[in-house]
This record gives structure tokens, sequence and C-alpha cells, in this order.
């Protein structure tokens, strides 16, 4: 099913991730708070710049006084701005980025981003990923799993293609071969730094089936345009289907 | 002190190895000017690219050698050095030079009455490095290697592994020591060569903020010079100071000795980028100061906030630079940390622009050009301002990072902020400058054509960022989530050919008015600090014909009882 | 005049001071007296010589106040830009 | 008693010391960018191998730091001399500081070549790296100190200076001691922690 051009609109794409609505209310909340401020100064200016012309007033008023009024805009902009951080932001910053599910309920999955692909490792039923050796890295095993290793008999490997069930949180393990790429899916409002040499795990759970689509938002060469996969939000049954059809076709 | 016994020097020691300020601030006006315009002629490449993905460009690409845009179609390689090379070129090469080079050498010293500035061979060297610096720049379009390609951030390890960034790195290099140079002349000049009177609190406002921003320079360049001698090595002596342990480049497994930290790069990096963009935004706050006090005839509103904001934004630049690596890994707990220093760094931007509005209070607003360019860059600078509220909020910035939100937003604050302002300056210090002014008409025209389609092309970026649009994307169609708003990529793109048509008028009345333009008098905007008190062009060497002593703060307009509506600091009643 | 004839003795005095804490920092480098402490006395030291050499030689103490801004302002903007990456790269 | 330069400038402060201030403000910014990068990659990276103390050579490093400290003494003495107006007692510091200076390189001249030759190398670890980069980065420091001393050893063999006009001696003086000062602080964290 390919994305029904419904996920994306003139606006913010639809809101497909628990706290992606928390994010859009931030949004919501900041652009009111910035439009209201605009448009408050616009028309005082406006006002200003008719009332205040040569031809209306000739003579200005001279006065170095800087009234304690004159203040008032920048102390409400700064308590709205605590307001915004303390209250609403840190909790959520931390509902993102602190918060992350444990294993055992999540669907794990690690993903190295290299130039200009998403590899995405899946731990198999066993849960255990297999070992992974830089050195046994080729085209074959774009991924470098190492056969002999008893965890990896059951790991299944996909480029630019990421399958997860719906209804339980998915626990992602970022890490990039190369240069630094960021994972970056619209509609679930994630996104995060792939880095070399260092691990990010980010999380989200999505709330509808669907196919949605990963970008990479970090400049990491000339491949960088096309460097797009899909996320496949299945059903539970389906899912499972889809893993049991994946073991099924390794076992010889 | 003897007046310096003049004596005739030669075509080459007056104009081109010359100490004079003055014509240091000429040289760096005219070759920031030149740049600007290269760097800008770069976009309107990409452009194209951007509105038909793919297709050969029409007059331009069949000019463009075929390793570059084979048939006129335009490769992905060339697209990022494109896109790398415009944004140095804009900032360390366009605005920061125009900015600080050209109006802070040609008007610090006469706002503040000196004869000159403090080490004139220091800041001919500056001009000269800058120059340099300039010319190895653009070479690396035509040097092997071709030119950089990582962006105008140069982050590693792209920029390591990928070719033509070690011109940029030793341009780079070249830059900042100009800089630097420049910095210590300021820094110099306004400490030590005032005039007599002119204490700190009756300093133009165009002073204080140049004196920040040399401060700002000083302290911020070197830690980049650091980390680019850094990346400069890991790039030519096989060293891994940011290179992590077992990269794995196309495919091979990388003999580095590894170790580095990728994120090493970001913090030397932003240290020195944010402090920069304050940079580029306070010698303009500084001339929207005077010519707003000059337009509404009545003293800026607030001296002492604004220009404590100046210091305040200054000292805080120094603490808020990884908003810029919010999702790039930072720790959560600094996240925290640098989030509430980038709002608070919101407070004095906002102190100084209510300040300003408060000043078109009781006033009486002459609509001369100068005065449109300042009058439009308080909303614009509102816009860009108000836009980085999101980006500096990290839940919201989780979204909007990367993505043409943050284009937008750092474009209105520079382009339709400090560029509308510098342009401001340009109109309104021409006529002290060459002694003529320039046509009033063709200054509306360009006027009015700039600020209406700035806004058709940086104000479709937001609503591209909302949409998730990343950045730097050669061909925005292959993501779908890009396809809805694809058509804002047209607008915006004959939007920027129009802005190069509108410069025309302005290109042209620049270089005509300083031949043919009106002559003017000495104070035609009858202003009241001291680069209005000696003769334009002001004395070579000297300035003044004898020092100016100060007698009241800069902007004693419509002062009661008197008749003239101005009151010049160094008028002795 | 006479000020002008201890300056000599102060730069000796000074000198001596220098050379013994050099002698003691290298000394105390070889104790084990565990990795934290190490640093920080190696780096008191540091600090005491760099004072010494900035109050005495630079004649940082008889200057006026704009210097000691701008060598200040130096000193805490290096220590903030280290100060606020260690926690992010340098500690695990 | 002050160069008789320090006539009308606001602050008092002749502009050649305030420029050379605010140069040094610079330079502290320089090296407090290497130096935090050193130290935040020396206790961040898990693969930075601190080479054992035995290679290091600490017995020559420290000979070495006592030979900058007495060239910044010598300094010292050079500009007390002239201003008590002994142009004669200029010329001797100065020399002697710049003897040291050419020692101070040829020490560390030796330390590189032991160095390499043990294995420490620009590219053999994180700790060779740095090492170089900042060593080579101070050792231009000093000799731009050496020319800058050589110039002012020429003027003052010319009798330029006396105790009224000897501005550039003092400049000088200032730049060697923030060299040597530089050299404190890098001798304790390449050679001792």
């Amino acid at each position: 099913m390919n994305p029904a051009q419904s996920n994306y609109g003139w606006g913010l794409p639809v809101a497909a991730s628990t706290y992606a609505d928390k994010i859009d209310r931030s949004l919501l909340i900041l652009h009111a708070a910035m439009a209201a401020i605009f448009v408050l100064w616009a028309v005082y200016m406006a006002y200003c710049l008719v009332r205040y012309r040569k031809e209306n007033s000739p003579k200005a008023v001279y006065s170095h006084k800087s009234t304690l009024a004159s203040y008032t805009p920048d102390v409400l902009i700064f308590i709205f701005e605590v307001w915004l951080i303390f209250i609403v932001g840190v909790p959520i910053w931390a509902h993102i980025r602190e918060e992350l599910p444990a294993p055992e309920d999540a669907t794990v999955i690690r993903v190295v981003a290299e130039q200009f692909a998403w590899l995405a490792h899946y731990p198999g039923p066993d849960g255990k990923f297999g070992r992974m050796a830089p050195s046994l890295v080729d085209y074959a095993i774009p991924l470098g799993l190492d056969p002999q290793d008893p965890d990896a008999g059951d790991d299944v490997a996909s480029v630019n293609e990421i399958r997860v069930p719906l209804g339980r949180p998915v626990l992602v393990t970022l890490t990039a071969r190369d240069v630094i790429h960021s994972f970056f899916v619209p509609e679930f409002r994630t996104k995060q730094d792939a880095v070399p040499g260092m691990e990010n795990s980010i999380w989200f759970e999505p709330v509808m089936a669907g196919r949605f689509e990963i970008g990479c938002a970090q400049l990491c060469g000339l491949g960088h345009y096309r460097m797009r996969g899909d996320i496949f939000v299945l059903p539970e049954d389906e899912y499972a289907a889809w893993m049991a059809g994946e073991q099924a076709g390794r076992r010889p | 002190m003897t007046a310096a016994v003049h004596r005739e020097e030669s075509f080459i020691g007056k104009w081109i190895f010359s100490r004079d300020h003055k014509v240091i601030g000429l040289q760096y006006m005219f070759t920031s000017l030149v740049f600007l315009l290269i760097g800008f002629s770069l976009i309107l490449l990409i452009r194209w690219q951007l509105a038909y993905p793919g297709r050969p460009i029409p007059f331009i690409g069949d000019l463009l050698p075929d390793s570059l845009a084979p048939g006129g179609i335009m490769m992905p390689d060339f697209y990022n050095s494109l896109g790398a090379m415009h944004g140095t070129i804009m900032i360390f090469l366009g605005i920061v030079p125009l900015g600080v080079g050209a109006f802070g050498n040609y008007f610090l010293p006469l706002q503040i009455g000196a004869k000159d500035m403090a080490f004139p061979t220091l800041n001919m060297s500056s001009y000269w490095v800058y120059f340099v610096g300039g010319v190895l720049m653009l070479s690396s379009f035509v040097l092997p290697g071709g030119a950089a390609r990582a962006g105008w951030t140069s982050y590693v390890p792209l920029s390591v592994i990928s070719s033509g960034q070690t011109t940029w790195l030793l341009a780079m290099t070249f830059l900042i020591t100009s800089s630097l140079l420049g910095a210590i002349n300021f820094i110099v000049t306004t400490l030590n060569l005032r005039a007599p009177g002119l204490t700190w609190s009756r300093l133009p406002l165009f002073v204080w903020a140049q004196f920040v921003t040399g401060l700002i320079l000083l302290f911020a360049f070197p830690v980049l010079q650091a980390g680019a001698v850094l990346q400069l090595l890991d790039r030519v002596a096989q060293t891994s100071f940011y290179m992590p342990q077992g990269l794995i480049i196309s495919g091979e497994l990388s003999q580095r000795g590894g170790g580095g930290n990728a994120l090493l790069w970001q913090h030397l990096f932003w240290f020195l980028a944010h402090p920069e963009v304050y940079v580029l935004l306070l010698p303009p706050m500084g001339i929207v100061a005077e010519i707003l006090a000059n337009g509404t005839r009545k003293p800026i509103f607030g001296y002492k906030e604004v220009a404590g904001s100046f210091c305040f934004i200054a000292v805080l630049s120094f603490m808020v630079w990884a908003h810029h690596m919010f999702v790039s890994g930072l720790k959560t707990s600094l996240s925290y940390l640098f989030m509430t220093t980038t709002m608070t760094i919101s407070i004095p931007s906002i102190a100084i622009l209510t300040c300003y509005l408060l000043s078109l209070r009781n006033a009486s607003i002459r609509y001369t050009v100068p005065m449109l360019f300042t009058l439009a860059f308080l909303p614009m600078f509102g816009i860009g301002g108000l836009t980085g509220l999101p980006l500096g909020f990290t839940p919201t910035d989780v979204y909007l990072h990367d993505t043409y939100y943050v284009i937008g937003h750092f474009h209105y604050v520079v382009v339709t902020g400090t560029l509308i302002a510098l342009f401001g300056g340009i109109y309104y210090w021409f006529p002290k400058m060459f002694g003529r002014s320039m046509n009033m008409f063709w200054g509306k025209v360009h006027f009015w054509g700039t600020i209406v389609l700035m806004n058709l092309i940086f104000f479709p970026m937001f609503i591209q960022g909302l949409a998730g649009v990343q950045r730097r994307l050669y061909d925005p169609t292959v993501q779908l989530h890009n396809l809805t708003v694809q058509p804002t990529n047209v607008l915006m793109s004959y939007a920027s050919w129009g802005l190069l048509l509108f410069q025309v008028p302005f290109i042209v009345n620049f270089f005509w008015s300083i031949f043919k333009g009106a002559r003017s008098e000495e104070n035609p905007w009858q202003a009241t600090t001291l680069e209005w008190a000696c003769p334009s062009p002001p004395l070579p060497h000297v300035n003044f014909e004898k020092v100016p002593t100060v007698h009241r703060g800069p902007y004693e307009y419509s002062v009661p009882g008197r008749e003239a509506d101005f009151w010049p600091q160094n008028e002795e009643n | 005049m006479s000020a002008e004839r201890s300056n000599t003795k102060v730069y000796l005095g000074v000198f001596a001071a220098l050379a013994f804490l050099t002698a003691l920092t290298v000394w105390a480098s070889y104790l084990d007296l565990g990795k934290g402490r190490n640093i920080a006395l190696a780096l008191a030291i540091a600090f005491f010589k760099v004072s010494l050499i900035a109050a005495f030689f630079m004649h940082l103490k008889s200057e006026k106040r704009a210097v000691h801004a701008l060598f200040y302002g130096a000193a805490l903007l290096a220590l903030l830009l280290f100060l606020l990456v260690l926690p992010d790269l340098g500690l695990p | 008693m002050n160069d008789t330069r320090v006539l009308d400038t606001s602050t008092g402060i002749p502009n050649g010391k305030l420029g050379m201030w605010v140069f040094l403000a610079s330079e502290v910014m320089l090296f407090g960018g290497f130096i935090s990068s050193y130290v935040i990659l020396r206790t961040g990276s898990p693969y930075f191998s601190i080479p054992p103390r035995e290679m290091l050579g600490v017995p020559l490093a420290t000979l070495n730091t006592f030979v900058l400290i007495t060239s910044s003494v010598t300094m010292v003495l050079a500009l007390d001399a002239v201003q008590k107006g002994s142009v004669k007692g200029l010329v001797r510091y100065l020399s002697a500081t710049l003897f040291l200076a050419f020692c101070f390189l040829g020490i560390k001249a030796y330390e590189y070549h032991h160095k390499w030759l043990e294995g420490i190398t620009l590219t053999s670890g994180l700790f060779g790296s740095f090492y170089y980069t900042l060593t080579a980065l101070h050792a231009l420091h000093v000799i731009g100190g050496i020319v800058f001393i050589s110039y002012l050893l020429a003027m003052a063999l010319k009798g330029r200076y006396d105790s009224r006009e000897h501005a550039r001696v003092e400049y000088a003086g200032l730049y060697w001691h923030f060299v040597d000062l530089v050299w404190v602080v890098l001798f304790p964290i390449f050679y001792l922690l």
C-alpha cells in the first residue's frame, strides 16, 4: 500500500506517533504566540507610521525617559518563555528523550546508516542481535553479520525498509558507518542524528498502521537526497506472519 | 598632535596599499559587494534545480563544464558545492566584511572623532589577508578537487573524506586571521582614540555595536581556528581527531587510528558560529539605531537599554551554541541548559526591537530611502527573531531541525534583517563617503522590489519547513512528503531571479552616483554624530580639520528651546 | 628611584619560586595520590605559576581595568568552552 | 618609568600595549580551544592510549621548562635594565633570552626526534597527534618571539632604546611571558598527567 497522499498536506504531516500530538501542540502554542506578538507590533507600528509621519507631526517630542511600562513586552515574553520551557518543554523533552521503553515490551531494532541507505537489523525471535564485525562487511552481507555466531541465526536484515507491529513502542538504536546521517520520520515527528562512533537510541510508538517515510536530514554526500526508506506499521498478525516468513525463508 | 606631513603618495600607496581607514573601508565595501553578488548568483543556479529537478539549466547550463553539469543538468556533487559555497561566501566573504570591515573601518574612527584606526598597517594587512582568503575560497571552484561540498558548516567525517575541503580550510584560516586583526584594531581604537568628552554614555550605538562585535570576534574566532587546524590535519596528515574508530567508508574499513569524536568539531564550530551570527546582527542594529534616530528626529528610546542589550547579547552568545546540536547526539541534560540560555538570549533581542519600535512614538518620521530600509528591518527582523523561538525550544526543534524552517529563520534574520539594514547604511552614508548622493527614485525602486521579492522567497520556506522538507536536498521530489509543497519551490525560484533583476538598479545607481550623483553638502540628513562634522569625503589621513570635542549625547534631536531640530555632538552651545 | 632597585630582587624571587614549583610538580607527579588528586595538584601548581608570571612579569598587578577585563574575560570564556563541552564528550 | 608615548589615549594605556593584550586574549582562546579538545578527548575517548612515562622523557622536558622560565626572567630583566637606562644591560639580557629560546627549540627538536623513534608519531594515536600539534604550535610562537626579540636586539644595538623610549621591549616582554605561560600549562598536561 503506497502512502495515500493523505499523509501529507500543506500543513504538518499526519500525527502518527504517540508524542507527535504533544509536539504539534507545542508548535501550535508557539506559532500562536508568535503570530499574536507580530500582529500586535505590526498594528502598533502601522499606527505610528501614519500618525507620526512628518506631515502629521512636524515636531518630535524630545525625551530620554524610558518608562517602566516600556519593559512590559520584554517581561511578558520572558514570563511566556519561562512557562513554555519549564511547564511545557522540559516534560515533553524528557518524555521523548529519556523515557525509553523497556526492551522486552518494545520492538527493538538496530538501524545502521551508511552512505545513502538505511540498514535495519532485527534480532529475530531469540531477541538477541548477532555479532557484527566491520571486517566482514561486504556486498553480500551489508551488515557484516557473523554467520557462525549462534544468535545471528535468526537475525533478519533489510535495507531501506523497516517493519514494525502496531500497538508496541519501537526502540531504535541508531549508529552510522561513515558520515553523520539523521534518521527523520516526519509523521512520527522523530529525528535523531546517526553519528559514526556513537550509538543513539530513540523511541516512537506508532498509533496507526500504514507506510511512513524515512528521510535523511543531515547532509551526507552526493546521495543525501535519495537516502529514503519506508517504515511499514503492520497490525500484530500481519507482522507475525511476515517475521515467520522471514524465518521460514531462512531454514534451507 | 602635529598634523601628519602630507607627502604625495603614488597611486599604489594611495589606493592599493593604503593605510587610511577610509580607503580600506571602501576596499572592503567594493570587495564584499562583489562577493555578495557572486554568492547570490550561486544560489540562483540551485533555485533552478529545486524548481525543476533534473531539467537542464536554460542559458547557463551548457556553459558549465561536463564534470559539474553534463548536458546542463546539475550533478548532486555540484549542487552540494554550490550550497556550501553560497553559505560560506555570503557569511564570511560578504556580509561580515561589509558590516564590520566596510562600515566599521570607515565610520568607527569618524564617529569617535579619531584621526585613524589605532594600527593602520594592521588594518591594511587585515584587508589583504581577507582578499587572499576570498580569492583562495573562490579559486577552489577551479582547483582539481573542486569546491567544498560539506555545507558551510563542514561537518566531519563528511568534510574529511570528501574533496575540496582543504582549500576551504586554508581560505578559512586566512579569513579568521583577517577578522582577528580587524577585531584588535576595533577594540583598541574604541578604547583609546575617543575624542575628548566622548564618554561611554555619549558613544553612538553604531560604535557600541562595532566595539561589542570586535570583542565577540576576538574571543570566538580563535576556537574555530583551532578546530580548522585539527580538521586540516585530519584531512592532510591522516590524524584522527574527529574520526571515530572503525569507520567503513564506501565498503572498506578505514585504516585510520580512530578514537576521535565527530561531535567535537560541531562544538568547536558552533562555539564560533553562533557568536558569528551575532556578529552578523549587531553592526546592522547599530546602523538601524543611527538611521532611526535621524529619520524620527528624536533620541533613540532607551539608549542605555539598547547598549546594555548589545553587551548582554555578546556575553550570552558564548553560552548558547549547542542549540544547533539538540538532535545530534548532545546529552539530554546539556540540551536543557542550552534551551534555557537560548531562550534567555532572545530577551535582549526583543528588548532592542522594543526600544526601536517605541522610538517611533511621538516621532516626526521622514520617509527617506535609508529610513525605508530601516523601517522594513524592524518587522522583518521581528519575524526572523520570532521564528527562532521554535528552533530554540527542543520539542519543536526535534521536528524543525535541518528543515527549510531553519533556512527561513536565518534568512529572515540575515537577509531581510542584516542585508536590508546594510543597504540602508549605504544609502545613508553614501554622501559622506563620496560627497554625492544616490538617486532616491531608483533607491525606492530597489527597496520595494527587494522587500517584496525577499518575502516571496523566504516566507514559503516556513511552509516547507512545517511540511518537513529537509534542507540541502538536491532533488526534493524524491521524498514523498515533499511533493505537496513542491510548487512553492517554483514560486521561490522565480522570486529569486526577480530579486537579481531588482539589484541591477542598485548596482547601476551605486556606481553611477559615485561620479555623477548630485553633489551633497556635509550634513545632508542633518544628523548629530561626529562623522557629519567633517567634509565629505573626509580629509585623507586626518579626517577632521581640528579634533572635535564632544559636549552631549549622540542623538540630541528636537531639543526643546532650539530652532534647529538637531544638535550636533561637537557644537559648543 | 629606589623602587627600581627592588624590582630585580622581586623578579629573582619570582624566578626562584617558579623553579621550585616546576621541581615540585614533577616530583609530585611521581607520587601516586590517586588520579583525581594528581590532576588537581598539577593543575593547581600550574595555575599558581601562571598567576605568578602574569602578575609580576607581565605587570598585570599594576595594569588598568581594561587589561584585567580582557585577560580574565578570555580565561573565563576558554574555561566556559571546556566546562560545557566536557560533560558532553569528556565524561562517559 | 613608563614609556613617554602614553599621551592622550582615553584609557591611559598606550595603544601598543593594549593591542598586545588584546592579541594575547585571542591567543588564550586559541590555546584554550586546542587544550580543551585535547583534555576532552583524553578523558572522553576510550581509544586514547597514553604512552608509558618512560617514553615521554620527563627529565628533559623539565629542563626545557626550566630553560623557558629562565628566558622569561632574562626578558623581564632586560626590560628592567632599559627602564633604568642601561642599554648594555638590555643588550646582554636580550641576547641571553635569545640564546635560551634557541636552547628550548634545540631541546624540543631532540625530543621530537627521540619520540618519533620511540614510536610516538603524528598518526600513532591521538596522544601523538595532539602532542605534536600543540607543541609545534607553541614552538611556532617561540620562533615568532625569537624574530621579535632579534629585531629588538638589532634596534637596541643601534641605540634606539633608552629609559624614555622602550615601548616595544615591554610589548615583546608581554608576548614572551605569554609564550612561557602557555608552556607552563602544556608541560604538566602532556608530561605529568
